[in-house]
């Protein structure tokens, strides 16, 4: 695909595809691998062309095998690459948590700054448009439970853009997670050339005075629609999209729950153990004295994301969802 | 390493064949069977009647080869999603298939004669757990064997490798089948590893590995067998590398134009497993086009019926969400349950 | 060792392996297999003479491989055995995270229960004795993530052997964590004979009226420690020990916290997504009202836990940290 | 599959030796160097001064054969928790190792000059990344190569497999040298794995698999180097396969006694790798009992000084458990390093 410059729309993918391209032209030391990102580019075209324009020393395919592309990755930066790599879902994610709980994240520590890895691990996650059985999974909670990672989750294409170019410059390993139902649902305006966003700010995407709406990825475009129908009956929501989870902008959080006096958190993992209890945690501990009503929760079911496609919107939280949370919290 | 081959590419008998008349008349049946399903799941699938299918076209000689050798109320079948021609010969019932395609509770719940474990998307994670179904019989000392099936990709990953060292140390009865489709999505065998045959792995777990022509049922049929025998008579897995193309995409979301040329397709799709058979059974004078017709009427006619009771499955109902998670739903759960049971 | 019955004060390894035998000599469904739990009896001695005393085909050493430990665990469990498998220490889960976040909780699920991997999955975890780089992990929070999965921590013989009979007779899958640190440190009276203890209840460790210490495995005894130095103050410390993360006794810990007012959640793993977050948001859910101070999380740092043993016990919460968060709770 | 070796259980020269005097004489420094580190190291342990310590003797010849044909400025070592000897040989300092073994963070922070990776606790883990840091240098066109090293026991994950299929692809210039020593902790060989020869499974990547005597340092030393001179010629990886064993326990914690015969080890203390070179240099007339003390003064003396030197390392500070985490401190591990600074 190649953006194409002149129209300056553009969707996730296209915005990921560019910021790929960008690097890559910009460091020698990229580098971006994966299955089915060379000559396919991607089973969602993230890729698409790259292996073309940059050669295949510079963009290639591995073998089937996430462990050994997640260690093979941490060898390139130990020698001084910048790799990106792509896991094809973030469901496959899993076989590569060793090499990522066991070194990703104590490289540094370990070895006492002496070796780092500045690498960036992309993955597509969360549900939404009924995919096969364990292509929607959203394993945020467990990435960012994981010392010496970052875990970034962009919710539009200029956020995208922006934050991957962060995140391929970054000396340390940044998880970027990519929301499938937003790659092609999303189109917007995308500023041309090279620009970085900061990791370990949250953004504030809606200002509000009833609630704070607390959310990333995929759950900022439900949170937004919830909005939108209760702006229409004058109750005011305000969106902070969290987008960096860690290192986690808690001040920007506390300061918009301690305006609102109201959380609510939404996340389409699995409620328990979700990232969103972080939030909520966090919440309780500095916020106390400023929540009118009791933090709530709005997450997938304690149960798997539902492989069974006609049902699993009602899994993953919506608009209607989201309202009667904050129907619970303003009438509490 | 030899490649196992009785028909030529036209489908001529190159030697003796060792099955009878009968068995090449059932084998024949069973691919064309299969092909039916194939052909129409993905008219089913266009007419967004099915989810995301993955075609074996092409690959039904190597799978009906090896669960010939089964029987699904004792021995066991560990597929990856490319397995549904293995399925149906194995004898999960076509509505069921539908219906697990359509990514539907009813097609998941897998008939308890059949002991077939789920069509699995996280590759590679069937093989430890076929080592330890195997090793399960043979302590059990049922006599029963597992066969589990796996991708040329699939072999790259640290789970089938894990598996195969299990199944060997412990002398497990299974088959470890390899479909060598030439590719994984888009990369080619070449890429995957740098060996030319899969079939050479199986010497680093001290077990037989034997590369059969996967478009040639025979060959299939006939590997698996003695790898059957083996296996029930205590003697240990058998790596199977069947050599075959996926001349189909990937998924019904696939396009494999960019990946790979049409030559080469073309070249596999003269090589078809079940012209080869039918050629076979022809040269043999086994076969009549009178009889194909009939077979051709007997199988759409099975597959509509198929369809009919598929479409008749209710729809899932939203609280099964959280239903079997446990056996005993817990606090939490049950609220949700509520929750979901209170939707319109 | 097979626990000398006619002493009955045991210590945790000694309770554990006491369980293991009953269990063996009472389901023969029952299969006890690991890396070095043969021979050797386990690294910690847990399975200390069971194979010679219940046979090799039914205590048995596999080969070096987590993931492969686990799938033949599933696989051995969809074929009617009951495999308790022992990992060896809890950070070397990590390679079978595959297995565990794509089958084993998701067996029942999918397979619309046809099939149902009831197996045991042991493995020592948590620091405080100077172990190697790794061997100190607490990966609770990531178990508990995992939809289908229960998690059981016990922290005491008689609760070791308890709940791991019942984890063996539970008909889904259940990890059961020992904090290495109480392996031999406690010794207490445990009962004869065969008997169960309840998976997803609490356990009222210590009643008291100041705050609430909601703890598990081995910070219980830091907790107990925190308690009886307060005591001498005058301050009545509660303990609520968790024992089963999931499924949560959310119902005991309510109780507690709206008795005392205040909770203090203290966990030896990095604090961000740690386990405790889950609870303390489930106290800003439903004990908002009750609440006269913060949640307070004492806990593992935002690090790796410490490979240099000489500064870990600055990692790992002890006495004095829960006693200043204590303070902290009481004079806000 | 042949052993490679050149020297027979006594040390007496089987045929030609590949290595001049010079280097005989070399290898035998650098055995005793390493002996003399493991058994001084077991006297610290054993008085509190170090922590948990895997000792390595009977397999010096393993270690050293391969690492004396690297350079620790330009290739890479990627060693387990075993490979004391290997690190020493490649030129960690000694004070440093102590430190390490003490889990000290001033023995973990390898100077600049050694370009080698931790010794590695999970399992397996190192290969794939072995083979990332040999494709880095094959992309570089440095012409370093990667030795990584791993145990028989390790060669059962998932990791392996797949730090070698890697490898393999790219042709990256990697040994991968397992150690098969005979154990894995209390688990034998057989058990592990059902194959002969770890070096068979080389076939299933498509490279050279080479089995050496590990307990013969001549046959160590040229097998690598010839690895070595493939790798660093295009030609891809190389498994080396050294048959040796742990002749001590598997760690300072270990009872070996619950597993094994003193009599299997006795076995093996006999096929000692440093008195079979001694013999050899003996027998060739290059060694003298003159010499040989010496080299042990010197070795203490060295040792000592070392012992000395770590002892000076400051005690580690309990707010560096939060530094290092990232290139720079996040809020929240900021709030936890003031704490910790305040601590007595
Ligand atoms: C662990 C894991 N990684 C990635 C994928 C995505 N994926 C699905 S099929 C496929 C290619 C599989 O190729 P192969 O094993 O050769 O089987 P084939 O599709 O050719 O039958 C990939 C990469 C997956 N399902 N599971
Ligand atoms: C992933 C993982 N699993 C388990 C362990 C625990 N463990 C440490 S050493 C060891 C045995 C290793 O045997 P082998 O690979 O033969 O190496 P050796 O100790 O003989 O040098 C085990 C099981 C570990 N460190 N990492
Ligand atoms: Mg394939
Ligand atoms: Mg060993």
């Amino acid at each position: 695909m190649i953006a194409e410059r002149e129209n300056r729309v553009l969707n996730n993918v296209q915005a990921i595809n560019e910021a790929l391209d960008m690097a890559l032209a910009q460091d020698q030391r990229v580098v971006v691998f994966g299955e089915d990102v060379g000559a396919m580019g991607g089973v969602f075209r993230a890729s698409d062309g790259l292996m073309q324009k940059h050669g295949e020393k510079r963009v290639f395919d591995t073998p089937l095998a996430e462990s050994g592309i997640v260690g093979f990755g941490i060898g390139l930066a130990m020698a001084g690459f910048r790799p990106v790599a792509e896991i094809q879902f973030a469901g496959f994610l899993y076989p590569a948590l060793d090499q990522i709980l066991s070194h990703l994240g104590r490289m540094r520590h370990r070895t006492r700054g002496r070796f780092s890895v500045p690498m960036v691990i992309r993955a597509p996650y969360g549900g939404g448009v009924k995919t096969p059985e364990q292509h929607a999974d959203s394993p945020e909670a467990i990435l960012s439970h994981i010392p010496g990672v970052k875990v970034v989750i962009p919710s539009s294409p200029e956020r995208a853009k922006g934050l991957l170019l962060s995140a391929i410059a970054d000396p340390d390993p940044v998880f970027f997670l990519e929301a499938i139902k937003l790659y092609r649902g999303v189109k917007a305006p995308v500023p041309e050339g090279f620009f970085t966003l900061p990791i370990g700010k949250a953004r504030m995407v809606r200002e509000g005075t009833a609630a704070s709406l607390l959310c990333y990825g995929g759950m900022v475009e439900v949170c937004q629609k919830a909005a939108e129908v209760a702006a229409k009956e004058g109750v005011e929501l305000e969106i902070v999209d969290l987008e960096t989870l860690v290192p986690l902008d808690t001040q920007t959080i506390l300061e918009s729950v301690r305006k609102t006096g109201r959380a609510i958190v939404v996340y389409e993992a699995m409620r328990t153990g979700g990232f969103g209890a972080e939030v909520a945690a966090r919440i309780a501990e500095e916020a106390l004295d400023s929540l009118q009503s009791p933090v709530i929760r709005v997450a997938g079911w304690d149960a798997p994301y539902p492989p069974f496609s006609a049902v699993e919107n009602f899994y993953r939280p919506d608009a209607r969802r989201v309202l009667e949370a904050v129907r619970r919290a303003l009438t509490y | 390493m030899d490649t196992v081959q009785y028909l030529d590419d036209h489908g001529k008998p190159l030697r003796d064949l060792p099955l009878s008349n009968e068995e090449l008349l059932q084998g024949y049946r069973a691919l064309c069977r299969a092909r039916q399903f194939d052909e129409r799941a993905l008219v089913l699938q266009r007419q967004g009647r099915l989810g995301v299918y993955p075609p074996f076209r092409g690959q039904e000689a190597a799978q009906v080869g090896v669960t010939l050798c089964l029987e699904a109320s004792k021995d066991w079948l560990c597929p990856s999603y490319r397995e549904t021609a293995a399925a149906i010969t194995f004898g999960m019932p076509l509505s069921k298939l539908i219906l697990s395609w359509r990514a539907d509770p009813a097609g998941w719940r897998i008939p308890d004669s059949v002991n077939m474990i789920q069509f699995y998307i996280p590759i590679a994670t069937q093989i430890p757990q076929a080592a330890g179904l195997a090793h399960a019989e043979r302590l059990k000392g049922s006599g029963a064997v597992v066969a589990a099936f796996i991708g040329d990709g699939g072999t790259s990953e640290g789970d089938f490798h894990e598996g195969l060292n299990f199944a060997s140390v412990f002398d497990a009865p299974l088959l470890i089948v390899v479909q060598n489709n030439g590719w994984a999505i888009s990369v080619p065998t070449k890429k995957q590893m740098k060996v030319q045959r899969v079939a050479l792995k199986a010497q680093g777990y001290g077990i037989p590995g034997v590369v059969v022509d996967g478009n040639d049922l025979v060959a299939v049929w006939s590997a698996a067998r003695e790898a059957a025998a083996r296996a029930r008579n205590g003697e240990g897995p058998t790596l199977i590398e069947a050599i075959t193309y996926r001349v189909a995409p990937h998924t019904s979301s696939d396009d494999p134009g960019r990946y790979r040329t049409e030559e080469e397709t073309e070249r596999w799709i003269r090589r078809d497993p079940i012209l080869r058979m039918k050629n076979c059974l022809t040269h043999l004078e086994l076969w009549s086009e009178n009889q194909e017709a009939e077979l051709t009427e007997e199988l759409e006619g099975e597959f509509l019926a198929a369809v009919e009771e598929a479409d008749q499955a209710p729809a899932p109902r939203p609280w099964e969400i959280v239903e079997q998670v446990y056996a005993e739903m817990h606090a939490d759960q049950q609220a949700a349950w509520n929750y979901l049971r209170g939707e319109p």
